[in-house]
């Protein structure tokens, strides 16, 4: 009987025509598909996105220039200096050069920082015209949003 | 005796019958982590894995690692060692042969006895500059032909030679 | 030269041509934006939708880029067949829609206006037969480039051709021998008043004539002269600008001609479904043309939806396919119609 | 006429590869008569970096060994260096490592039937295995913040807690997978196009695939019933019970089914783990600045793409003194050129395809 049964399956193109109806189904399923530059997903909260330094309240860099995240990088993509300021127990970072080609974004540093100065962003549009703006100097260092975008390539802001 | 190798029988079995067999070009041997390792002299490799694979029935070779002891070794030590991670199915054991080149020794190929040998040798020679004598074709498999030197020495330097290739 | 005859005689013909030569262009626009839509739809995309409204201007935009790509052509390439093979592609499948009937003949004022550029008796054999010619640009175009790719591309397609030019022979024969004559409008004329249309009728034959079709067109399961994975992009890897563009459209061209084929032969070109029953009488308003259109977007649909769903043949078994298969089938399918003919 | 065999040269830009992999074939019109491939083409000279990179620094750079399966590198080098230094894992740890790798393991599967199809022909097939995968990299990019370059391990656990959002985020897209493997299953398994380009092609016995070191879905494809993950237990694999698909026809279609059954068996474990996952730290503590004293270690895992080993080699220092990885693609590849003997040359894309090797792992 199955003899027959596979021959008549394999005359009538019974496994083509069961293809097809899958494709046909998801003809009419809905497209997971969105358009980029209109709609963007929101990247989840633990994203890692460009590093950024933070403030704390009294508008004082967090960083204490421990050089923690420069020894742990795998790539060194930091080049930090520091002074300590007379009477203070803290230092502060004079120079916090960050290289962002380098930068494999493995998220050792942000755990290793000591006074959670450094942590990921959830910034991912990083184009920019020429590789000066790569190099991020201290100040920089704490651009977010439009003035990041304006820093990059300061193009079109879309 | 090598301690805690008695709750593995089938690598006891095997330490037994290669110390029997090939008692005198045994260098040593350790049994740590669960691993059994036994250095052997340079030219008894071929046999020594040939038995293995046809008596003992360790018919797979799943890796050759090639070492450079030029800071490691301290005084007297070869300047290369060669191991040879074995093992067997369906027993599942696992077997280390360990054996120690000098700079310029040349090993003969086991790629007679396991298949798998093949490419595995030709990058240690690519990388580290051990001849195999008996090698179907001793080609560099990862850098370009016309590369000069090997880059997985210890004295070739990180950022690679300025004029190199 | 009175006004009438330089309207008959030169006009209409001249226009007739020029919507000829639209006609299969237009059929090629719709169809790499249908092709491009499908295929995304069928895989959970979207598919273009940013050129013009839901990506219509795509097929244009692509044109427009092909037409200013620089056209290269190889240092060691034979120039001559080079060049000449795309245009051997696109005006042998161009040519062949002359014959082909696209609507119903009408009166206007005293004057019979058909839908086609010239009816000759002979017009299935013309059809056929220049659809075959296109092969040699094939072949040209994968020898001279000179190259390895485009060579297999080009032997392949050659043997995969000539092995399904005589199922479409056969199967074709069993239409010609219910409408015993071979002029297209003939057969769409038989299949008019009355007539079971020749797809239902003869259903062996429409199914090997519209598979033997997608391997002449080198189409989805069939597509091994430009396998993308194998042979990069088989016969016309060499080939960048214009002429590439030639093959394209040379390629849906070649689709159109043989979806109208499958259409006139099998399913009754410009009628509507039901010609005679009183009942339907009313689908009678919807002109010729667009049943025909109709008719033709199902099946264009069709090879589209094939080519997202099925993996590709071997090249063995598709010579095989069509040795053993459907040569001996399409044979048996002849006699076995003929014996039932005389019998009831 | 003499008989002149044609020379084709396959890559390393070539739509099918899988990255860049060069493949020289001698082909007397269309039969295979040899095929060499030639890799180097990716060689980042990794085992010279992680000689001169601490080990927690090593982690992020084996995500990009097996960048399909990034997860499942980091788990072989953290679990070989916690085997060196005796390190005592928590089970919570242990149980959120498999899950991850069970994950990482689908989705590598997942990559791999859908690169197969496309390069066989179904380009469909590609798109859907990648809409399945697409959920599993948001799992990831949700625990992690990685999609591809996961870098979810850490020697010692793992990086985060698997609070509540990501388990229901794991459950949600599990619920969803089967439905759509059927469908695959649907388009592929009986469909007569594919049997015929996959059955009987680029076979290898079970003693040629042991001889060449043949490891993974491929080797147990063959009938040789070698998963290191039941033989071998490793991170409290032992807990949890799945089985291992073993066929015998050691071709091109076997290997597909292998693997579409691999990945029900790894949905099986990771709904296991989740509901036996143990409370706890989920990560041991571990000085920054690690140092190990002088030892050596070889310790292999079961990758999606075979038998994965790390051989490490402390020195005291906090650097280590040499890491070799075993790569299962760099064997695999070895035995192409037995499977592909007198087969034609469009199969060579279907073998190398059911090989599912990976570029990054073989060059290093």
């Amino acid at each position: 009987m199955s003899k027959t049964r596979s021959f008549l399956r394999k005359f009538l193109l019974i496994d083509i025509f069961q293809g097809l109806l899958i494709t046909l189904k998801y003809y009419f399923s809905s497209k997971v598909t969105i358009q980029y530059p209109e709609e963007v997903q929101p990247p989840p909260e633990r994203f890692k996105g460009l590093l950024r330094l933070y403030r704390d309240e009294a508008g004082e860099p967090l960083c204490i220039a421990c050089k923690a995240c420069q020894r742990i990088c795998p790539t060194d993509c930091f080049d930090i200096e520091g002074e300590r300021r007379e009477g203070a127990r803290r230092m502060w970072p004079t120079r916090f050069n960050w290289k962002l080609d380098r930068c494999t974004s493995c998220g050792l540093c942000v755990e290793v920082c000591p006074t959670d100065a450094i942590r990921h962003s959830d910034a991912f549009r990083m184009t920019s015209l020429s590789r000066g703006p790569l190099l991020f100097h201290h100040p920089e260092m704490y651009l977010t949003g439009e003035e990041l975008q304006k820093y990059f390539c300061g193009g079109c802001l879309r | 005796m090598l301690d805690g190798l008695a709750e593995f029988p089938r690598l006891l079995r095997v330490y037994d019958f290669l110390t029997g067999k090939f008692g005198g070009s045994i260098l040593g041997s350790s049994f740590e982590k669960k691993e059994l390792a036994i250095k052997m002299k340079r030219e008894d490799l071929l046999p020594v894995l040939a038995t293995l694979r046809h008596e003992l029935g360790f018919n797979a070779l799943a890796d050759v690692i090639g070492l450079d002891n030029l800071r490691s070794a301290g005084d007297g030590g070869a300047r290369f060692s060669l191991l040879y991670q074995l093992y067997e199915f369906p027993g599942f054991a696992r077997l280390r042969i360990v054996v120690d080149v000098a700079e310029g020794e040349e090993v003969d190929s086991v790629t007679s006895v396991y298949k798998s040998a093949n490419w595995a040798e030709r990058e240690i020679f690519d990388l580290l500059g051990i001849r195999f004598a008996g090698h179907p074709d001793l080609r560099r498999i990862y850098m370009p032909e016309d590369f000069e030197g090997h880059p997985l020495r210890k004295d070739f330097p990180l950022e690679g030679k300025p004029d190199g290739v | 030269m009175t006004a009438q005859t330089l309207l008959f005689e030169l006009l209409i013909p001249v226009a007739k041509i020029i919507a000829v030569i639209l006609y299969p262009m237009i059929m090629v626009i719709v169809m790499i934006w249908l092709e491009r839509r499908v295929v995304a739809w069928i895989q959970g995309r979207v598919g273009p939708n940013r050129v013009g409204f839901q990506g219509i201007l795509q097929p244009t935009a692509d044109a427009l880029k092909l037409f200013f790509k620089e056209d290269i052509i190889q240092r060691e390439a034979d120039a001559f067949l080079f060049n000449i093979s795309p245009h051997l592609v696109m005006f042998s499948s161009l040519l062949a829609f002359c014959f082909v009937p696209l609507g119903e003949s009408f009166r206007i004022g005293g004057y019979t206006l058909n839908l086609w550029v010239a009816s000759s008796p002979v017009g299935l054999l013309l059809v056929l037969g220049l659809s075959a010619v296109g092969v040699f640009g094939i072949i040209f175009g994968g020898w001279a480039s000179n190259s390895k790719y485009p060579l297999m591309g080009a032997l392949r397609s050659v043997v995969q051709v000539l092995s399904y030019e005589i199922p479409i022979g056969l199967t074709v024969l069993t239409v010609v021998f219910f409408s015993r004559s071979i002029d297209l409008v003939e057969i769409v004329n038989h299949q008019q008043h009355g007539k079971i249309w020749f797809g239902f009728m003869l259903p062996v034959s429409f199914i090997v004539f519209w598979i033997s079709g997608i391997a002449e067109t080198n189409r989805a399961p069939f597509d091994l002269p430009e396998a993308e994975s194998e042979l990069v992009a088989g016969y016309h890897t060499e080939y960048s600008g214009m002429k590439f563009a030639y093959f394209y459209i040379a390629e849906y061209t070649h689709m159109v001609l043989v979806s109208s084929l499958v259409v006139i032969l099998f399913f009754g070109g410009w009628l509507p479904p039901f010609p005679n029953a009183r009942f339907f009488s009313f689908l009678h308003w919807i002109p010729g043309f667009v049943w025909y259109l109709i008719k033709i977007m199902f099946f264009l649909y069709v090879y589209v939806w094939i080519r997202a769903t099925l993996p590709r043949y071997r090249f063995d078994a598709l010579i095989k396919l069509a040795w053993k298969w459907f040569v001996p089938l399409s044979m048996a399918n002849f006699f076995v119609v003929v014996a039932l003919k005389y019998l009831l | 006429m003499a008989f002149k065999e044609l020379e084709l040269n396959m890559g390393p830009q070539h739509p099918s590869t899988h990255g860049v992999l060069r493949l020289k074939l001698a082909v007397d019109n269309e039969v295979v008569l040899s095929i060499e491939p030639i890799i180097g083409y990716l060689h980042r000279g990794m085992e010279k970096l992680w000689e001169n990179l601490t080990y927690p620094q090593i982690v992020p750079l084996t995500d990009r060994l097996d960048y399909l399966a990034a997860v499942s590198n980091n788990l072989a080098y953290v679990l070989a260096v916690e085997k060196l230094m005796d390190l005592e894992i928590p089970k919570r740890a242990q149980y959120i490592r498999v899950i991850l790798a069970e994950l990482q393991r689908l989705a590598s599967h997942l990559a791999a039937v859908g690169f197969m199809a496309n390069d066989i022909g179904a380009m469909s097939v590609l798109l859907y295995c990648f809409q399945i995968r697409e959920g599993i990299l948001d799992i990831f990019e949700n625990y992690t913040g990685g999609r591809l370059t996961v870098h979810g391990m850490r020697i010692g656990g793992v990086p985060f807690d698997l609070d509540e959002k990501v388990t229901a985020m794991i459950r949600k897209t599990l619920a969803g997978i089967p439905e759509k493997i059927r469908d695959i299953e649907g388009l592929l398994n009986e469909n007569r196009i594919w049997k015929h380009r996959t059955k009987g092609i680029g076979l290898i016995s079970p003693e040629d695939a042991l001889a060449r070191g043949l490891t993974g879905p491929a080797l147990r494809a063959t009938g040789v019933a070698w998963d290191i993950r039941k033989n071998i237990p490793y991170c409290s694999y032992e807990d949890f019970d799945f089985d291992v698909p073993v066929l015998k026809g050691g071709d091109v279609y076997d290997r597909y089914i292998v693997r579409m059954e691999e990945m029900r068996q790894s949905m099986r474990i990771i709904e296991q783990a989740l509901e036996k996952l143990p409370p706890g730290i989920f990560r041991a503590t571990v000085p920054h600045s690690l140092k190990i004293p002088v030892g050596e270690v070889f310790f292999t895992i079961e990758a999606p793409k075979g038998e994965l080993g790390f051989y490490i080699k402390s020195n005291g220092t906090d650097k280590p003194e040499r890491v070799k990885m075993k790569s299962p693609s760099f064997i695999n590849l070895q035995s192409l050129e037995l499977m592909c003997k007198g087969n034609l040359f469009s199969d060579v894309v279907g073998i190398l395809g059911s090989l599912d090797i990976v570029l990054g792992e073989i060059d290093k």
